[in-house]
């Protein structure tokens, strides 16, 4: 049946539940409203308020008190309203969840939901893609599905995980992408990227939302003669390095792709890392297309001129074929 | 100031033969504003909203205006005010445009942050106010710093932040109010008490009974008000007011309201008890001042209708104007992020 | 429980012909633990550190030992412990042991975090005992979600947190507290007020006379303790417990104590008015219990020094063995960032 | 006279403190103690409370109350006792102070001291390099001297720039470095680059205390007959790309070098700028060296091994000139 992206993470968590009675929700506006987003919609009907926790606003008291559950046993999903909010927890996240392990041997298994990205007229506070923070702090891992059936089997995957696990929702997806995915049970591996389309001429390495993006750019590309492929990165930390570098070695030219602003982003690294890696493989400059700089403007037309969209990949791969 | 064009209420009311009375200036003043914001906020709710010309979330101060008309024109205008979303007029207050405010909303230019920001994030330091960020409380700390830099500048003036109760479990709100009152900084703090916070009912925010018990945890002085009558709200924030320029520090206020519509304009609020809404449109804010007015002729039905009126027209004419200014440029976008010399 | 090796004060006291005295019994181990946690941490800060032996910030609890010695016999060993910076007995409590304790501070394997974290930035999951990490009061939420899994487990078991009166003024606090009183999760709270957070009084801190004050404003009951008397903070200690374990929700104690040294070791104090330093020394919750103790025939002054020299010579050894652990060997450095399959 | 890297940063503070009555200084116990390493000594004795403030243990209020105190026209100098708890203040300073500009046309001309950088026995709490995840929030400017005629020159530029400006002191070096400097009043500018040794095979691109090593590495480097260019880059947003590209463009081999972790670092967006702007001129991969991706570890063996050091500066430029 054709599942939403939305309701595919949904699943995923309401599995979850009835599989181990150790998972339960905690954020705010999650229980009677079904969270913001209504991700939850309906669990306060079927698991109650113990296991779907409605809290105060207080997003450092909200993982904070998820690593604490974590660690007396339980397994806590951390609903953050939008993912711009987990700036009020960073501490939480970045100083407490992420290094009780190396420091005291103390797993701190919790899934920090965060709804990211654009496109939804939600201005600077409420478009914000800040992964490239918390793919900068080891101990955490990073994931962000693109598609329906990467959402829910990642979100599983991100439940079961012994480590703390920052869970990117794209916002735009939500309810704009619907497509089947597998019946019942199963898990996609969190640290193992993916081959999202097949080509031979040009990596276009992304995740999330872009996905679409670099699908629109590498159709265009097709009827140019260039044959495209699109990495989807699923996981941003542990980095799947070797998904990444097989396909620049085989195509020779990479375009990095984001939503979130250039400078420090995710494209960076990946940058980094080919360059460092697969130098000799490459036929032309490594690109990178992200957004500028700037906070996320509200209006309209600055909103769209923000985003990353075809016309701006295409612009890239073109050079990079004709170099 | 703003221009206040519809504030025309004949002055010739039952007592004119006496001494102009402030009392009645006053509420004329807060009816106005009061009924103004209502207005502004029912265009953009219920029909710019809904026609598709405002994108993103809006929030309303339907049924609250009291409190941040009570504060605000308790303040002078030099004092430096820090909005929440449900507290319009203060921009109104503060000679904002209703013109602009909509153009806000639309992602206009001709809004105060030229379409870069939506809603009620604008804010003009010419004009003594400031924008939030959508963090709640994340202004509490900020305008600590700003009560603290009126003390550093030997200014007489104070600072009013205003927030929600849902905004009190946030650390910044512990933080801010703890510093200012560490440092004596004059800081009116005006909790509106709406009740919820998006779905959530204060006893899930706080396990007291009321946001002004917080006070002696921080040795702030807070007093409890009806949110829905201007005159309280008035008075305690003039009194708040007097304290801080007093250099005896922050000061308190909780209004008690509620909040006379969903969280914002897409959430139908079906969590709220319908009686909750029922009880307290028989307590509407404007309804009562419009009340004290008749009843103590300070003006008469057919006058308060008539302001009305005018108020509809100048919005008409804001919207007119609002809906005709253009959207930003594109190469706004990459604009003003650093100085540019 | 900690394996107590040199707790045989004789327990042919003076009362010996009576039933054994629950109340000597628990002096007997309190002056146990806090007199070793008061030798390990003069060993630490005043051998070791500055020998060189010990390299990065020392803090020590000299003068405050009755707080977590305190709470901590007071608590079952199923509730879970969630130490900060001056709570050293409360690892000895639970059983972890002077040497390793020791080792941690040296950086070397035999503690409990092998060299990967240092002094008391420690804990072990098994002993339910949590580390801090550095951000004061960070605890406080955590702690706070330990508290709501214990309830959802269905356990009768609490939490207590601990953390100083600097550490109140952050949003952390503030947070965790409140949460944990909306949610009437299991959580004991202690604040040790030792009158200084590094060099800031607390009247710099907050503009409430005491950090109890604050409990008003969370709906949590909060009662002032002298934090020199063990007696008095394991009393109310019990209290907050049983209050906890019914259900009820939250409780907060305040210890009133004073800091004895400097904010660490590399800090002179010059900023704390010397006569304080006097004041206080007469007050130090050792000689305190130990004058008890003598009094009421519990231990005479001889059994107490046999005991001190039996803890001075088990320090010896726990010293010498620490000294002797290995440091980590540098491949350590890679493992256990993330789960090894 | 020789001034240590503390002592220049002192010095360009009080001097600022004399030109201008709008700027102070707010943080935790910098008054009567002087900071927790006395940069501001002697200042409440010559400026009074009101210009050097001593505060709760607040990092978000602090944070917030400078903010606050630039839109009523101070010039605050904020100070956090360590880097790792601006993660306490992370919300105010992403969100509230990087956007008002941009959102409302508000400057927020704040400074905020984050005592950085490790070598000092502070374990995971005391020795962390957060820059990166300011580097990824436009708005923001970040600086990080590595000399004391720079931090001097900086701080007095930070404070008189018009943008809030996270300045990231060398706790390592505060005292272990002291220098010739200019006397008196004297600036450097924000955003620029230098040349830190000039040289023409390899480039090695870094900032703060890890000049030094990469000074070491050249020098055997030298001798091993590799002529080594080190840049130091001083302002790490907005970035100096044409001082970093001249130098690239010059040796065409290009080592990335900071002691914060390695994956999402500073060095990555180096990296990927080189990759896309100077490929033609390259003779060899891009090389990072960096931190591992660990929390950072308490005792000194593991603390060694963690920071990068001359060795492995050396390892990677001789894979690199023997490219
Ligand atoms: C830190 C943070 N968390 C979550 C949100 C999402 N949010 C926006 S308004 C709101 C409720 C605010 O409640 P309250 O402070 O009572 O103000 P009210 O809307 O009732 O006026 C929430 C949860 C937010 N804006 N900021
Ligand atoms: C968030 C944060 N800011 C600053 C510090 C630096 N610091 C360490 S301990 C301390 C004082 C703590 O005072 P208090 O909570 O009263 O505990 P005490 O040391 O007096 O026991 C400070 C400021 C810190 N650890 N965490
Ligand atoms: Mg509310
Ligand atoms: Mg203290």
């Amino acid at each position: 049946m054709p599942t939403t992206y939305l309701e595919a993470i949904r699943q995923g968590i309401w599995e979850e539940m009835e599989r181990d009675p150790n998972v339960f929700c905690i954020g705010e506006d999650i229980g009677v409203y079904g969270g913001a987003f209504k991700v939850t919609a309906g669990m306060l009907e079927a698991f109650g308020e113990k296991r779907v926790v409605d809290t105060p606003i207080s997003e450092s008291a909200i993982v904070g008190a998820a690593i604490g559950a974590s660690l007396m046993g339980l397994r806590p999903i951390a609903e953050m309203q939008y993912a711009d909010f987990i700036s009020c927890a960073f501490d939480q996240v970045v100083n407490f969840a992420a290094k009780c392990r190396y420091r005291w041997n103390a797993p701190v298994p919790i899934v920090v939901r965060a709804p990211s990205g654009g496109g939804t007229h939600g201005g600077p506070f409420h478009s914000q893609s800040p992964e490239a923070w918390f793919v900068h702090t080891p101990g955490l891992k990073v994931v962000m599905p693109g598609t329906a059936r990467d959402a829910k089997g990642l979100i599983k995957a991100a439940i079961r995980d012994n480590d703390p696990v920052i869970f990117f929702e794209h916002k735009a997806l939500y309810r704009r992408l619907k497509e089947e995915i597998p019946e019942g049970d199963y898990t996609v591996p969190i640290g193992k990227a993916r081959v999202f389309r097949e080509g031979k001429d040009l990596s276009i390495i992304t995740y999330g939302a872009m996905l679409y993006v670099a699908q629109e750019a590498a159709e265009t590309l097709e009827k140019e003669g260039v044959s495209t492929e699109i990495i989807d990165m699923r996981t941003l930390l542990p980095i799947d390095e070797e998904t990444v570098l097989a396909s620049v070695k085989k195509t020779s030219r990479a375009i990095l792709l984001h939503e979130a602003t250039l400078t420090g982003g995710f494209g960076a690294e990946i940058a980094a890392r080919i360059a460092e890696k697969a130098f000799e493989y490459l036929d032309a400059p490594i690109a990178r297309v992200a957004a500028p700089d700037t906070p996320i403007p509200f209006s309209t037309p600055l909103e769209q001129a923000f985003f990353p969209n075809a016309d701006k990949v295409l612009e890239k791969a073109r050079w990079l074929c004709a170099y | 100031m703003a221009a206040v064009d519809s504030l025309n209420l004949s002055r010739v009311s039952r007592k004119s033969e006496e001494a102009p009375d402030p009392d009645a200036e006053l509420a004329r003043k807060a009816l106005y504003y009061m009924f103004l914001m209502r207005e502004v906020e029912e265009r953009i709710e219920k029909r710019l909203y809904r026609q598709g010309k405002i994108v993103g979330g809006v929030y309303v101060g339907r049924g609250q205006e009291a409190i941040c008309v009570g504060a605000g024109l308790a303040a002078d205008p030099q004092d430096v005010l820090f909005p929440c979303h449900r507290d319009m007029a203060l921009y109104f207050i503060r000679g904002i445009q209703p013109r602009e405010v909509l153009a806000q909303y639309m992602g206009r230019v001709g809004g105060p942050t030229r379409g870069k920001d939506g809603n009620m994030h604008m804010g003009d330091l010419n004009r003594r106010i400031v924008a939030i960020i959508s963090a709640m409380a994340a202004s509490v700390p900020v305008s600590a710093g700003a009560a603290m830099a009126l003390k550093y500048q030997g200014s007489r003036n104070c600072v009013l932040v205003f927030f929600g109760d849902g905004a009190t479990s946030r650390g910044d709100f512990h933080e801010g109010i703890n510093m200012a009152a560490v440092m004596k900084a004059p800081l009116v703090l005006i909790c509106n008490n709406n009740a919820y916070a998006y779905s959530t009912p204060v006893h899930k925010q706080m396990a007291c009974a009321n946001v002004a018990d917080k006070g002696p945890g921080y040795g702030v002085p807070a007093e409890i008000v009806d949110g829905n009558d201007f005159f309280a709200v008035h008075r305690a924030t003039a009194r708040a007011i007097a304290h801080a320029r007093e250099g005896l520090g922050p000061y308190l206020i909780e209004c008690k309201t509620f909040r006379m519509t969903g969280h914002a304009a897409h959430d139908s609020a079906f969590y709220v008890p319908k009686h909750l809404f029922e009880e307290w449109a028989a307590k509407d804010p404007i309804l009562r001042l419009e009340r004290h007015m008749i009843e103590n002729g300070i003006a008469t039905r057919e006058e308060i209708d008539a302001m009305y009126a005018r108020i509809r027209a100048e919005v008409d004419e804001a919207q007119a104007w609002a809906e005709q200014s253009p959207f930003p440029d594109p190469s706004e976008l990459l604009t003003n992020v650093y100085e540019e010399k």
